[in-house]
């Protein structure tokens, strides 16, 4: 938020505040590091090459199509297996692999003669945090899961929000009747059981990412309306809101010129805790298996496992110390900007 | 000084506007707050109406109504022979923009996140005047008009001290060149020296601009600086209207009279002895008959029962809601 | 002996960027036993923070006394046990805070407010007793039909009621001196007028001494035997208030007076207003403070910092060009 | 049937099989054991009365004629005698004088009457038992106290009818039906002729049976020295994580560890290696659930034969068993396996094969790969969309999708709940289905599976919707057949017929079953029997084998608290195992 | 103010209508209703994973059809057997359970004493803990104290209660026995003295009641805090310092019940999780509550018993509401919702 309105000095301000409660600034750069990974997490986990030089040829196969065995002169024609490949070219002068630090999808599932799954974490084996029950390395799924996780509850966020501010603010602005109705509304929906709907969807459609989104969207909505409604009466009833009036202003000018502007600010504080709760429900819906589908990668699926396999517990333990740090940075940024945007100093007299 | 007989530009008449704390729907009979209860005065072509009142006794929400800030709940206000009531959305800017206002707070008024140069183009790109280029040239003169830097334009409110911050109300509100500028209590939130600038600026542009101005401000020095006629109103009502020499030398409400008193002023020792006692009656239950009688010291039992309306004396425009002014003015003519 | 005296004190606070910031810098002044002293200067001048200073009610941990000495009946204020500061807060000194709306409990009937300071200072005294004390006070003050008001929450109260619950609150202990911060301001002319009153007639009857504080010079000159006038977190001019408005010494206080508007103007013309604005705290001149205000300034004021110079046993002001610019 | 008992017939009963329980079992003990829910009801009939503990109610009541569990020969229960008559689909019984309803009073054949009646009624709600009682069972006879006579709509061969055409009986002093009945009756405890009765319900705690303390069939001779505990207490532990806790603490007897997790990891630790705690992994041998890949045939693009080839080629189940089942688990060859004779051993399930699964999709015109290594036919891709409502198979499916991504087949993975995925079968919308049946019964049953009568129709029968009239010609002969000769015959050229068809792709068996015990549980010399599917089941045709030694209780308890250890125990009884 | 309560009552009856309308058309619409949950009842054998064809397949006639859905009662048009049951519950009768055969209120009155002591504990030791630990952290804001604390609340706030809950059975009941497994009592329960049959309460309790306030604390400590910090820095604080109260004085005279104005707030919100329980934690800790018999319900299409649960909960939360305005106008004399303000 600072970045595109640092000329406005409230809002520098706020920056110099939130800079200043050290936990959250350094937490804010360490989530964002850790979203930024997890959108190039092909890149750093993944059973595709980073790069193959072969017979002059240099692949980057990452993100390019599927290169089948034969064209590096295996036998077969499926999908190239790229850690074989870099074993057998090893010796070669002219050819070589570089795999990702994690040379595994998330989606694959890795045999370890010997050994059924899960599979303790090895570093000889590249399975830095050990594999899932279906051989799956954890790590790699942990790092997608984070990806789907984060998207997910900032799509939620942005969704919940702009609903949730386009009817708290129509509520407050125009009161009266409308707002009584929506009130009952809201009412209405923040009973009806969430997760019970959820469960009922799901029944009916295997609820995919935006499916499960758009659900979730569709009753997340309304605490963030309460919150605009309140901001929004407040505004309208401040001076300056009268002063735009009185200059001729239009009902949507006032709103989306004066009040809106105004009032986000105090919507931006709940920020923080939005993504957490995104975070959370999305793994307690997965864990309960209302979810994404298998195979995506998710934290609830991991979960899951992990406390059906207590014994191995670098599964349950990779996830919930996985989950404990993203939310605990959340909450550090959220008291951090809570600090930036209310000002307040605490004081007290003795 | 006596403009009276110049064509009113505005007049007010019977004006009523209620608030109705909590109403809604579903909600019975909610309170009533009587902040403007019946009051009907005329503006004439450059005048200065002074208005003066306890805090809370319905200036500010004359203003607003005037302005139809707020509806009206009864009553007419009338510019250039046209009831506002009836003008439709188009109409009704054109008036706002005939009829500005300075609002009493200088922090509160202005949107802390626009810049100074958006808050005064903002009147004039509403009301479509001009170009891009010839806005940025108008809000450049009103900035020189109100004695701010050029500089200014790019700032935030929130960088000015408050004096600076009413003279970006006070531009905002001449930028559409008004005929009618109310200033409402426009330096009570000043300290003197800064409040001298302002009383200075605005008589500046009323000579410049030949504007109409409604002051409205419950400190009486100021008001007597700055007005040619007063209005003094008690708990929504008007009950004394004149010249503003005949206020000050000769007031005949006894509210009036106890305002003067009040006033400390600079190398006085005590103030007189009370004319006024008790606190201001909660304007959701006004007291019946005249509005003033329970802190009145010349209250009879005529007071308590019948409201008394503005009545003028033989002396011309100077008008008093009081049964029994001349008994009062005799009396303390005698002691 | 003066029954307070402050000397030279200084008051810092903390901004929300870490910075100390010196509000009020190296202020004197003493208040003798029956007397009062008006303090007034324009707003955010360090009125305030003054008077909370003298009794140590800064907001903690942000404002902290950074200098100087508290003096009160002998005793520096900064050295008392924190059970001996109780013992005279409330006791022998009462303050009446700026702002009534926030100054009460809103939770609490005022009856229960006043009794407290009762309690806490007379433990002896027979709970009949101190509610008789209340309402007398609640009489005092002026407050009509006290037994009810008793009960009563502040909400319930306007304006000038409240302020009246302060008052009586600060004088139940009959308190040797009383801090009164911006009484009026709230409220308007006709309610002024009669609490000054109030005030006086009790000072009459006790001989309790006063700090009056306001930004109103008219009503300040009214009441005070002596005045300090402030600028900038400094003393820029201190006097029997009859001297100090009938011969202002100092620049800025000859402009606040020019800059009201009254007799002495005739309605409509110009008035003698102050151009420019307070320095701010962050980067406040060397010199005099109000040298970038000022008619006079020259050089010398823009460089070094006046000190107070005292004209006969009364009078001191903080001008370097004082003798020459005084009409 | 005919009014009076026909002359001549040629009553057969069966006391010369080997008894199979342990003379030296002791009686005495309360057995403590588990369910996941707890029971709605404890009718046997009507809305609910389907749930995990409905085994045990079942269990606790006994049927006119018994299986050996070795020999598989009918053994008498509540009949003595039995007699087949000439029409072929008719059978006689000869009622045990001895048995007793729980409350005392004899069974008699006005109670199998009254069974049909029970169960023909509308008032109790299920529709199916309506059915079945109506068009599979037409009639019960009672000749006289003690004898009835069973018709069933077709003729069977005599073993099949045995079973098939058996009534039970209902205590008709028992019963008021009328349309109160299914909430009359839903907690109120039914007659029964088991050895167990239901002593002490605690609603959502636990239900504990009891010993009849003279029951009727104590020294018959199939039922001597069998189920030995005084008491059996079930109690109800929602999670199986939990449950395997309360085992651990000692508070459950027994632990079932088939799934490999909980045998290879979860059952591993201190009450292990002290010896407390005992393993056992016992093969044997009864029918296979048919569990598999069900195709539509209806659906695109398994109207394609080749398509249906292909997938099977593509399906790596012995990746999946060698991984996520730890190798436990075998590959199931025919979609009716442990039936004996019946079953088609020379039928190989087509086996993980990426070339054939090529070549057929090259045949089917699924010939080009796209950007993402998937097989295009005009420009759609070949995805599959694969049903299953067991969350506990995602990983099998998972390493199963990411095989066949290497033969270019997509699978898409849709997991429902249990009542969703039913209603998309029922109505025919899956694709394919992952799903298994519950074995059972003598021989293999095909026609709810393959006939054509049942395909294209809003029913689960026909999960493949095969339409074959071929097929459905044998299957109609072997259906009448009452030759065992000519239906193994007939079975054995439908499991190629099936096999050929393509769209069942057999996955797992499970031949044996594994527990985990607290040592005091003490078995048999052979531990179980060939049918026996739980070594620790306290009820049933093959169950209440165990018992429970007081003694040894209090010396493992004593170990255990002092932390003595005691000689490990790990049994793999290969008894029963059947060689392929 | 009588009358603002009056006419928020009054505005329960749309809402409620409104909020059970929604869910029984909800229920409408979901596929797999009782009858398709019957078959696969009668298809199913035993555990779940394997069907069976247990009677020898064949299908039902529409006129069977026609009378299970009669006795379900899905024979008629959505709103008119929503009118129905809406009587029904008017005269107090909620059904009865598809599943269960019983009627709902008695299965739901069943489950109610264990999950009002869950909800009553979970409430109360909330208030217990995160009031006077709000307070502290409040008074000693920035002290070791306060950071630990809000690191070890943070902890509880992240982690999901059930994983919680599988941790302290797996650790205490589990590995070290330290705790029962489970249930709610002692299978020995009657037995026992009054004393006992308390301690084993709360002997069973201590795990699933850890579970459950891990979650809770985060919010209401930090309102808590949030509040007093407010209220010691406001005005009257320091005329009660200048009246010369010592700072606790001053703090429980003056700030603390000012603070509590929010908690105050959100307690009846709190009054509807008295029932919620969560059926995860239920689960785990095999306790017999409300939020597993909802979770259930739903699973298996108990639709009579979704429907009573939500009759019982949204009416609590409905109530709650208003319970929080009669709070907060206990606690804040200034509060007088719907009538005139005062000032
Ligand atoms: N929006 C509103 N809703 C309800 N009551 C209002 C509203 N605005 C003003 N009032 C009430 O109307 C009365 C008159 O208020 P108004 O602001 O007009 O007084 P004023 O004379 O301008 O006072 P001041 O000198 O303090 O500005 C007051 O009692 C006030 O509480
Ligand atoms: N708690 C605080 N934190 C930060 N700054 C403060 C605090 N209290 C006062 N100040 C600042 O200190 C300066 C002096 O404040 P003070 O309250 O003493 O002014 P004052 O002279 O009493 O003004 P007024 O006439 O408005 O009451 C002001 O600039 C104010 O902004
Ligand atoms: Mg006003
Ligand atoms: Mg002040």
């Amino acid at each position: 938020m600072s970045f595109f309105s640092l000329r406005n000095p409230v809002a520098k301000k706020r920056w110099q505040r939130f800079r200043q409660s050290r936990r959250g600034f350094y937490s804010t750069w360490i989530l964002l590091a850790l979203t930024l990974c997890s959108f190039g997490a092909e890149l750093i986990a993944n059973n595709r090459a980073l790069i193959v030089v072969y017979e002059n040829q240099w692949y980057f196969p990452t993100y390019s199509d599927v290169n089948s065995g034969k064209e590096f002169g295996l036998d077969y024609s499926y999908e190239v297996n790229y850690r074989e490949l870099q074993s057998l070219l090893a010796e070669r002068d002219d050819a070589w692999v570089l795999m990702p630090i994690i040379p595994f999808s998330p989606l694959e599932t890795d045999l370890i003669a010997g050994d059924f799954p899960p599979h303790a974490p090895s570093l000889s084996k590249d399975h830095y945090l050990g594999t899932d029950t279906s051989g799956r390395d954890v790590a790699a799924r942990l790092l997608y899961g984070f990806r789907t996780a984060i998207v997910f509850s900032l799509l939620l966020l942005f969704f919940n929000y702009a609903i949730g501010v386009a009817i708290g603010c129509m509520m407050g602005f125009w009161g009266g009747a409308f707002d009584l109705v929506f009130q009952r509304i809201i009412e209405i929906w923040s009973n009806i059981p969430f997760l019970y709907v959820i469960m009922i969807v799901a029944s009916v459609i295997t609820p995919g990412f935006w499916t499960l989104l758009f659900i979730m969207a569709f009753f997340g909505w309304t605490s963030m309306t309460w919150y605009m409604r309140t901001a929004t009466y407040k505004e309208v009833a401040r001076d300056y809101v009268m002063a735009a009036r009185a200059i001729g202003a239009s009902s949507s000018r006032i709103v989306f010129r004066h009040i809106l502007p105004n009032s986000v600010s105090t919507l931006v504080t709940f920020v923080p805790f939005s993504v957490a709760s995104g975070i959370t429900s999305l793994t307690a819906l997965d864990y309960l298996g209302f979810g994404l589908p298998p195979p995506v990668s998710s934290w609830g699926e991991l979960l899951k496992q992990g406390t059906e396999n207590m014994e191995s517990l670098w599964l349950v333990g990779s996830v919930v110390i996985a989950m404990t740090v993203i939310l605990m940075l959340v909450a550090y940024i959220g008291e951090a900007i809570r600090d930036a945007y209310d000002p307040r100093q605490f004081s007290y007299y003795e | 000084m006596t403009l009276s007989n110049d064509k009113a530009i505005l007049s007010i008449d019977g004006l009523e506007l209620h608030f109705s704390q909590g109403g809604g729907v579903f909600r019975g009979k909610a309170a009533k707050v009587r902040a403007v209860d019946g009051v009907s005065f005329e503006l004439y072509a450059g005048e200065t109406l002074g208005l003066v009142g306890e805090s809370g006794c319905g200036k500010s929400s004359l203003a607003k109504a005037i302005l139809n800030l707020h509806r009206p709940t009864a009553g007419a206000v009338i510019y250039s022979n046209t009831d506002i009531a009836g003008l439709s959305d188009r109409a009704m800017r054109q008036y706002r923009s005939a009829l500005q206002m300075i609002f009493q707070d200088p922090f509160e008024s202005l949107n802390s996140r626009h810049t100074v140069e958006v808050i005064l183009e903002e009147p004039l790109l509403i009301h479509k005047v001009g170009d891009k280029n010839s806005r940025l040239q108008r809000v450049a003169e009103l900035l020189a008009m109100v004695g701010l830097p050029p500089s200014a334009a790019s700032k935030y409110p929130h960088e000015f001290s408050g004096g600076q911050r009413q003279r970006i109300g006070i531009a905002r509100a001449i930028a559409l060149e008004p005929e009618i500028l109310i200033c409402d209590e426009a330096v009570s939130a000043l300290d003197v020296s800064v409040q001298a600038q302002i009383l200075n600026l605005l008589l500046d542009i009323q000579e410049k601009l030949k504007l109409s101005i409604i002051f409205i401000s419950h400190d009486l020095a100021v008001v007597r600086h700055m007005s040619d006629r007063i209005a003094v109103m008690y708990l929504g009502q008007i009950v004394e209207i004149a010249d503003a020499e005949s206020i000050y030398s000769s007031p005949r409400h006894p509210y009036t009279q106890g305002l003067l008193a009040s006033i400390p002023r600079l190398g006085e020792a005590s103030p007189i002895e009370a004319q006024i006692s008790g606190d201001l009656p909660s304007p959701m239950a006004p007291p019946s008959g005249c509005r003033f009688h329970t802190r009145c010291q010349h209250r009879q039992a005529r007071c308590e029962h019948e409201a008394p309306s503005l009545q003028a004396g033989d002396d011309g425009p100077h008008l008093t809601a009081c049964h029994f002014w001349p008994e009062i003015a005799a009396k303390q003519a005698n002691s | 002996m003066s029954l307070l005296s402050v000397d030279q004190l200084s008051v810092s606070i903390r901004g929300d960027d870490g910075v100390q910031r010196e509000l009020v810098s190296a202020i004197s002044f003493a208040i003798a036993t029956g007397q009062t002293m008006g303090l007034v200067g324009e707003s955010g001048c360090g009125k305030s923070l003054t008077a909370m200073a003298i009794l140590d009610l800064l907001p903690k941990p942000q404002a902290q006394r950074s200098g100087g000495k508290v003096v009160f009946n002998g005793s520096d204020i900064a050295q008392l046990s924190p059970k001996a500061l109780r013992a005279i807060r409330g006791h022998k000194i009462a303050v009446i805070f700026q702002d009534p709306m926030s100054a009460l409990n809103p939770v609490q009937q005022i009856g229960k407010q006043i009794l407290e300071v009762l309690k806490l200072h007379f433990p002896q005294r027979t709970i009949a007793a101190q509610r008789a004390r209340a309402l007398e006070l609640l009489t005092e003050v002026g407050i009509p039909a006290p037994t009810e008001r008793l009960n009563a929450y502040p909400h319930q109260l306007s304006g000038g009621m409240r302020q009246r619950v302060m008052i009586a609150m600060a004088l139940a202990c009959e308190p040797e001196l009383l801090i009164a911060d911006e009484p009026t301001t709230a409220l308007d002319v006709t309610i002024q007028a009669q609490i000054v009153r109030l005030l006086k007639k009790l000072q009459a009857k006790n001989g309790m001494a006063m700090l009056f504080i306001t930004h109103d010079l008219a009503l300040v000159s009214q009441v005070s035997d002596h005045i300090a006038v402030m600028y900038a977190g400094k003393i820029v001019e201190y006097g029997p208030a009859k001297h100090v408005f009938s011969q202002p010494r100092h620049p800025y206080t000859q402009s606040l007076l020019a800059a009201l508007p009254g007799a002495d103007h005739p309605p409509k013309s110009p008035l003698l207003s102050l151009e420019g604005q307070v320095p701010s705290i962050e980067n406040m001149p060397t010199g005099c403070r109000f040298a970038n205000r000022c008619r006079f300034a020259e050089d010398i004021c823009r460089n070094t910092a006046p000190i107070s110079e005292t004209e006969d046993e009364q009078r001191t002001v903080a001008c370097h060009l004082w003798r020459s610019i005084t009409p | 049937m005919p009014k009076t008992l026909p002359e001549g017939l040629n009553w057969q009963t069966n006391l010369s099989d080997p008894i199979f329980a342990d003379p030296t079992a002791k009686r005495g003990g309360r057995y403590r054991t588990f369910v996941t829910t707890f029971p709605l009801t404890l009718r046997l009939v009507g809305p609910d009365s389907n749930g995990s503990f409905a085994g045990y109610m079942r269990a606790n009541n006994l049927g006119l004629v018994g299986i050996h569990p070795n020999t598989l020969q009918p053994i008498p229960e509540l009949a003595t005698h039995w007699a087949f008559g000439e029409d072929g689909h008719s059978i006689y019984f000869r009622l045990d004088p001895d048995a007793r309803w729980s409350d005392g009073k004899p069974v008699t054949a006005d109670d199998y009457v009254f069974g049909l009646e029970f169960m023909r009624s509308k008032f109790i709600l299920a529709p199916w038992y309506n059915n079945y009682f109506t068009e599979v069972i037409t009639d019960v006879v009672k000749y006289d106290d003690h004898t009835i006579g069973i018709e069933g709509a077709v003729a069977k061969p005599q073993d099949e009818m045995l079973f098939e055409y058996g009534v039970s009986p209902v205590p008709k002093h028992f019963h008021t039906l009328d349309k109160n009945w299914v909430k009359d009756y839903n907690w109120r405890i039914e007659p029964n002729t088991g050895p167990y009765i239901i002593s002490e319900i605690r609603k959502g705690k636990y239900i504990e049976f009891s010993r009849k303390k003279d029951w009727w069939a104590n020294d018959k001779r199939y039922f001597k020295y069998r189920y030995n505990p005084d008491h059996l207490r079930v109690k109800l532990i929602r999670d199986i994580n939990i449950a395997y806790q309360y085992f651990r603490k000692g508070e459950l007897d027994n632990f079932p560890l088939l799934m490999p997790r909980f045998w290879h990891k979860k059952a591993q630790g201190d009450i292990y290696e002290q010896g407390y705690v005992g393993k056992i992994k016992f093969y044997n041998d009864v029918p296979q659930p048919i569990s598999g890949l069900f195709l539509n045939e209806d659906a695109k693009p398994f109207d394609d034969i080749n398509v249906r080839y292909a997938v099977g080629h593509a399906l790596n189940v012995d990746k999946v068993i060698n991984t996520v089942l730890h190798g436990d688990y075998e590959r199931l060859q025919s979609a009716h396996d442990g039936y004996g004779d019946y079953t088609n051993t020379k039928i190989r399930a087509r086996e993980f094969d990426l070339k054939k699964a090529g070549d057929y999709l090259d045949k089917a015109g699924w010939g080009q790969r796209n950007q993402n290594g998937i097989r295009v036919k005009d420009g759609k891709p070949l995805s599959i969309r694969i049903t299953y409502y067991n969350s506990g198979h995602n990983d099998r499916l998972v390493i199963l999708s990411q095989e066949a991504l290497k033969a270019g087949i997509e699978f898409k993975l849709q997991l429902l709940d249990p009542s969703a995925a039913f209603k998309q079968i029922m109505e025919n919308k899956h694709q394919a289905a992952w799903m298994g049946w519950g074995g059972g019964g003598l021989s293999p049953r095909y026609w709810e599976f393959y006939h054509s009568e049942n395909a294209h129709k809003s029913q689960t029968n026909n999960v493949t919707n095969t339409d074959n009239p071929l097929m459905d010609a044998k299957i109609m002969a072997y259906r009448k057949g009452t030759e065992k000769n000519q239906r193994v015959q007939l079975a054995h050229e439908l499991e190629q017929m099936i096999h050929d068809q393509g769209s069942f792709i057999p996955t797992f068996k499970v031949p044996y079953t594994r527990e985990a015990y607290w040592r005091w549980l003490k078995l048999p010399k052979h531990y179980g029997t060939r049918t026996s599917d739980s070594l620790f089941d306290p009820l049933g045709g093959s169950g209440g084998l165990f018992w429970i030694d007081q003694d040894a209780r209090r010396n493992i308890l004593e170990a255990k608290s002092n932390g003595d250890a005691m000689p490990r125990e790990l049994i793999i009884d290969k008894t029963w195992v059947v060689t392929p | 103010m009588t009358g603002y309560f009056v006419r928020r009552f009054l505005l329960i009856i749309p809402t409620f209508i409104g909020i059970t309308l929604l869910v029984f058309a909800i229920t409408r619409l979901v596929p797999g209703g009782p009858i398709e949950q019957l078959m696969i009842q009668a298809q199913l054998g035993g555990e779940t994973g394997s069907l069976q064809r247990s009677q020898g397949g064949g299908t039902l006639s529409d006129e069977q059809l026609a009378d299970l859905k009669h006795y379900y009662g899905f024979d008629q048009p959505m709103l008119s057997s929503y009118v129905r049951w809406l009587k029904q519950v008017v005269q107090f009768d909620l059904g009865t359970s598809t599943r269960y055969q019983d009627p709902v209120w008695q299965i739901i009155k069943e489950r109610f004493p264990v999950s009002i002591f869950y909800g009553v504990c979970t409430l109360v030791l909330t208030y217990l803990v995160c009031i006077p630990l709000g307070l502290a952290k409040g008074m000693y804001h920035g002290s070791t104290l306060d950071s630990w604390s809000s690191a070890v609340v943070f902890l509880g706030y992240a982690l999901p209660s059930y994983v919680i809950g599988i941790a302290l059975i797996s650790l205490f009941a589990g590995y070290w026995d330290w705790f029962p497994l489970g249930g709610f009592i002692s299978d020995n329960y009657d037995d026992l003295s009054p004393l006992g049959k308390a301690g084993d309460i709360f002997y069973h309790a201590a795990l699933p009641l850890i579970a459950y306030l891990s979650g809770s604390f985060a919010v209401t400590t930090l309102m808590m805090k949030n509040a007093l910090m407010d209220n010691l820095s406001a005005d009257y604080m320091r005329t009660a310092t200048a009246k010369g109260l010592s700072r606790s004085a001053s703090v429980r005279g003056h700030a603390l019940r000012n603070s509590l104005i929010p908690v105050a707030t959100s307690f009846g919100n709190n009054i509807s999780l008295l029932l919620g329980g969560s059926f995860l934690i239920e689960t785990i800790f095999n306790i017999d509550g409300i939020g597993l018999l909802g979770y259930e319900a739903i699973i298996e299409r108990d639709y009579p018993i979704v429907m009573g649960i939500l009759v019982i909960s949204s009416l609590l939360y409905l109530l709650g509401n208003i319970l929080s305005d009669i709070c907060v106008a206990l606690v804040d004399p200034r509060i007088r919702f719907g009538g005139g303000s005062s000032t």
